[in-house]
């Protein structure tokens, strides 16, 4: 280690926030432009499997508050992009990078979104999995990226009650909507699970990461949080998860539970999950759709400054 | 409250109702199938926003219709329980997106007709709908800034923005003269003061459009030709598939609590 | 006919008979949708003959479906009453029509199976698969004539039709490996001899493939994953679309008579 | 009249066919030409909107009747454009002239299809008195007109039938079916009997027509023949007509009745209809997206004409 990188270290260590203009690793910057845009990424993607639902929503209230959780992603895709940019990267160059499959987003949104109920799993057990990694995240050492943590978590929360309150309306009503409810869990369960990543505990990526306090905790202990924060939920809506192996371990204190398949993920992450082409499809398509529009704006902007200027 | 119910005829105010709620319902519907496919993210917010605030004036607007008519229907019944030919809205609203700029023109047009509406409807004899005219009226100041806005800086943009802006217009232009005719309803609206006439709005949107095109370097097509009838439930053929997806849920478990 | 009902799961023959018939139920619809808007007077005439096919290929089967049920369902209210997750069609039929390539490919690919499996059908322990089979595969026959025609004439036409055509296949060849996959209701029947094992038709399903795209000069191609879910239920989000428009007045006026 | 001309004229008189290789004076062509191509066209761009109902047909049954008849309409299209072929013009040149506005359709397929009983009302009215128009004209004077029309006409009655059958479940049905089937009616009483044109009493052009037997009747005695037809259906459905004038006229034997407001007529001959540019349009864009189609075949058409020669 450089003396400045011991520096570096020694300020992490202390819990000291790190900021934009200061110096850093070229490591730490790479890691973090890479998990910003694939947190920011995965915000706008994230739109479609709920906007799929929007048109649809089953009352005027739903919808609304479908409605308002869909800009909230947005606004936290905006959020990141601004934390990016403040290491030297441009919302445009981070895009392209989505639109040409060399950056990714979050394999969770490859999957349908296929009945009502599904938005409350999302809502619940996505948005669940996702504060889960992301709480501990406001405590991360690169300054703009806590702070827009802080901001986003605070509406998650909320948005995760938005649809555990729908699983809830899904899983006491009539028996057509239990069974959507159930169905929702059997889909959603192990795709939530994946959301974690694979065990780290052989990953040295992983370590220099909970080093630099970009990564706080490991997978398999986020994932045990998460599994042991949602079995008592699943239970108190009288759903079953889908997990035959799923017990309480009184010595450890938490559940024992089924891994998801891995092959699946990789599968999925290679680009053979059940929406991926329509997923990133989509954003390609309204990029391409928009150019007109961005260039048109743009020209806007130069010739009504020339015109002031003269 | 009660005595000018009485003073106008109750149906005809709850086909006001539906025709204010029934513009936001639909218009809403339309910009909330842009979520997530917009050209910005930026538009993506503004739009879910805008959709968002039209969604919560139907249920203001619908609310005070199931109330007036006083048979227990709600908004969400009236939203969700009704097929084509009892909505009500005008048949701009029903037009689909198209590209970017349509979807911009719509708004603007529409924008600029419901702010003039709102701010009349302030004064309304009725206090109810003065109260929703004044809440929702805030709101659409913003989407008619935003939407004029963005008209302006795309017409005077690009040739190809400004190629489309103009298409735009002129596709959606025989769509607007529906906004400013009157029938009984709106007669009886305005005898009982609860409505302007229709056709006093007129004079005013037109120097707004004027203006906006101006700027925008847009023409405003001459043609006097209007197609109507949403007003009284003749529709175009795309409101019935707006309908089947809005409604699905609804109308496949009937009663279901959601 | 009573012993082979006994003696085989009344379930998995009911299943069996609504995956036949939602395939053609959800394929005749998407071909539906091109009515009037196809690429030549010809091609509209054939779409709808083969969509009008296939609907009544789905009366047939639906119509099994409900006769094993045995609980007073109906091919129509099998049609109309089922919720996406009821389905059991394959997901290629739910693919969006994309161009007229992406209608033809799939039309291809759906066929050269379809008229293996019914010719398969045709030797079923249970006679009235092994009749609508009879019935039904000389009208497929004539779809996969033509379809492998076109799809020959289209991949050997010009280059933008070779690219779109194999734009087409490259889109939708994720979608061919669920004709091929076997599980309990498949293995159940087999057993049976009702149909056959599903595997057992892909040499012959390779060959035709090989074959009729050697002849359009098109690239089979060589990844091995396989998009799945429809035959249990897990569709794509387009089936719910799907639904929303073909259900939409059963749904909205229960009980009532057309 | 020349010497050529008076004999085509007893001819005509006479009741014989004119073949296509036969004299026949140039504007007996041209009118042909026009009267058949867009009587084509109408048959095309009617498959709109009653395929606007298609996927939405309420059972099974009903959706493959719809099928087959706009599938009969393509036909009968293809018959018409036959027929104008033996005349010199090409269905591409025909096609030509739709799309860029030279040529008209009939203008009732400019009004939309707004509920289920609007696709009875369309076989019931229009096909009704599109019957009323073609019987006739089984006589006509050129002989591949009239071999069209006697195959046409046997589809069509057919047509007619289940229209009408449509009407009756509707009529009879529940109060919302009811309501629709005088929805329906109301909507397309008017635009049905301008289905025959404006009064042709004062029209040169009507009365040369008359006399080659290209117009068999005149455009107010077919609209009256339609009109005492109908009614007595309307009342056997308990459907009311929306015309407070109508009523049986003795003397005359047949009904009094409204006319239609032939301002409305031909605002949407101009354009002005409520579906003009959406069916004109669609039309347009199945013939410019298919472009690469049949370009794509012709291509194959001559590599391989070429393989085989050589």
């Amino acid at each position: 280690m450089s003396p400045e990188e011991r520096a570096f270290q020694e300020r992490v260590d202390r819990g000291e926030k790190i900021e934009p203009k200061e110096w850093m690793p070229e490591g730490y910057r790479k890691t973090l432009v890479r998990q910003i845009g694939q947190h920011a990424h995965s915000e706008i993607v994230g739109q479609l499997p709920e906007g799929n639902w929007i048109t649809r929503a089953p009352t005027l209230e739903r919808k609304a508050i479908l409605l308002a959780k869909v800009q909230d992603e947005a606004g936290h895709g905006l959020y990141l992009y601004c934390a990016a940019e403040t290491l030297g990267v441009s919302r445009d160059e981070l895009m392209e990078k989505l639109h040409n499959g060399s950056m990714k987003y979050s394999s969770i949104f490859n999957y349908p979104t296929l009945n009502w109920a599904d938005i409350g799993a999302v809502g619940w057990l996505v948005d669940g999995a996702a504060i889960m990694n992301q709480v501990p995240l406001q405590r991360t050492s690169f300054g703009p990226y806590s702070r827009a943590m802080i901001r986003i978590c605070k509406e998650e929360s909320f948005h995760q009650r938005q649809g555990y309150d729908i699983m809830m309306k899904m899983a006491k009503g009539t028996p057509e909507q239990r069974a959507m409810a159930q169905d929702a869990l059997n889909r959603f369960w192990y795709p939530s699970l994946m959301m974690f990543g694979p065990s780290d505990k052989d990953s040295v990526h992983s370590a220099q990461s909970i080093a630099w306090k970009i990564k706080i905790n490991t997978n398999d202990e986020l994932r045990q949080k998460f599994v042991d924060q949602t079995v008592p939920q699943a239970e108190y809506l009288g759903l079953t998860i889908p997990d035959d192996n799923l017990r309480w371990n009184e010595e450890k204190g938490g559940y024992d539970f089924s891994e998801p398949d891995w092959s699946e993920f990789f599968e999925v992450i290679a680009g053979n999950g059940p929406c991926n082409k329509e997923r990133l499809g989509a954003r390609v398509k309204a990029w391409e759709d928009g150019a007109w529009f961005r260039e048109g704006l743009m020209a806007h902007a130069e010739k009504h400054g020339k015109r002031q200027a003269a | 409250m009660g005595a000018l119910e009485a003073s106008v005829d109750r149906a005809s105010l709850f086909e006001f109702a539906l025709r204010m709620g029934d513009n936001t319902l639909i218009l809403g519907h339309r910009v909330s199938e842009w979520c997530g496919h917009s050209p910005v993210l930026e538009e993506d917010i503004a739009l879910a926003n805008t959709a968002l605030d039209l969604i919560g004036q139907t249920q203001m607007w619908l609310g005070l219709g199931g109330e007036i008519e006083g048979k227990g229907r709600t908004a969400d019944s009236l939203a969700y329980l009704r097929d084509a030919a009892a909505f009500r809205n005008l048949l701009l609203v029903e037009r689909p997106n198209g590209d970017f700029g349509q979807t911009l023109m719509r708004q603007f047009l529409f924008d600029a007709w419901h702010l003039d509406m709102l701010k009349a409807l302030e004064r309304s004899a009725d206090s109810r709908v003065a109260e929703i005219a004044a809440k929702a009226g805030r709101e659409v100041a913003y989407h008619l800034e935003r939407s004029s806005d963005l008209v302006i800086r795309l017409g005077d943009g690009t040739d190809e923005s400004h190629r489309r802006m103009q298409a735009a217009l002129d596709d959606l232009w025989p769509y607007t003269g529906e906004m400013f005719l009157a029938d009984a309803v709106d007669a009886a609206m305005a005898e009982a003061g609860i409505a302007p006439d229709p056709a006093s709005l007129k004079p005013h949107w037109q120097a707004v459009i004027g203006e906006v095109m101006g700027e925008a370097t847009l023409t405003v097509p001459d043609s006097g030709y209007s197609h109507k009838g949403g007003k009284r439930g003749v529709h175009t053929e795309h409101l019935g598939y707006i309908l089947a997806d809005l409604q699905f849920l609804q109308r496949a478990y009937p009663g279901a609590k959601w």
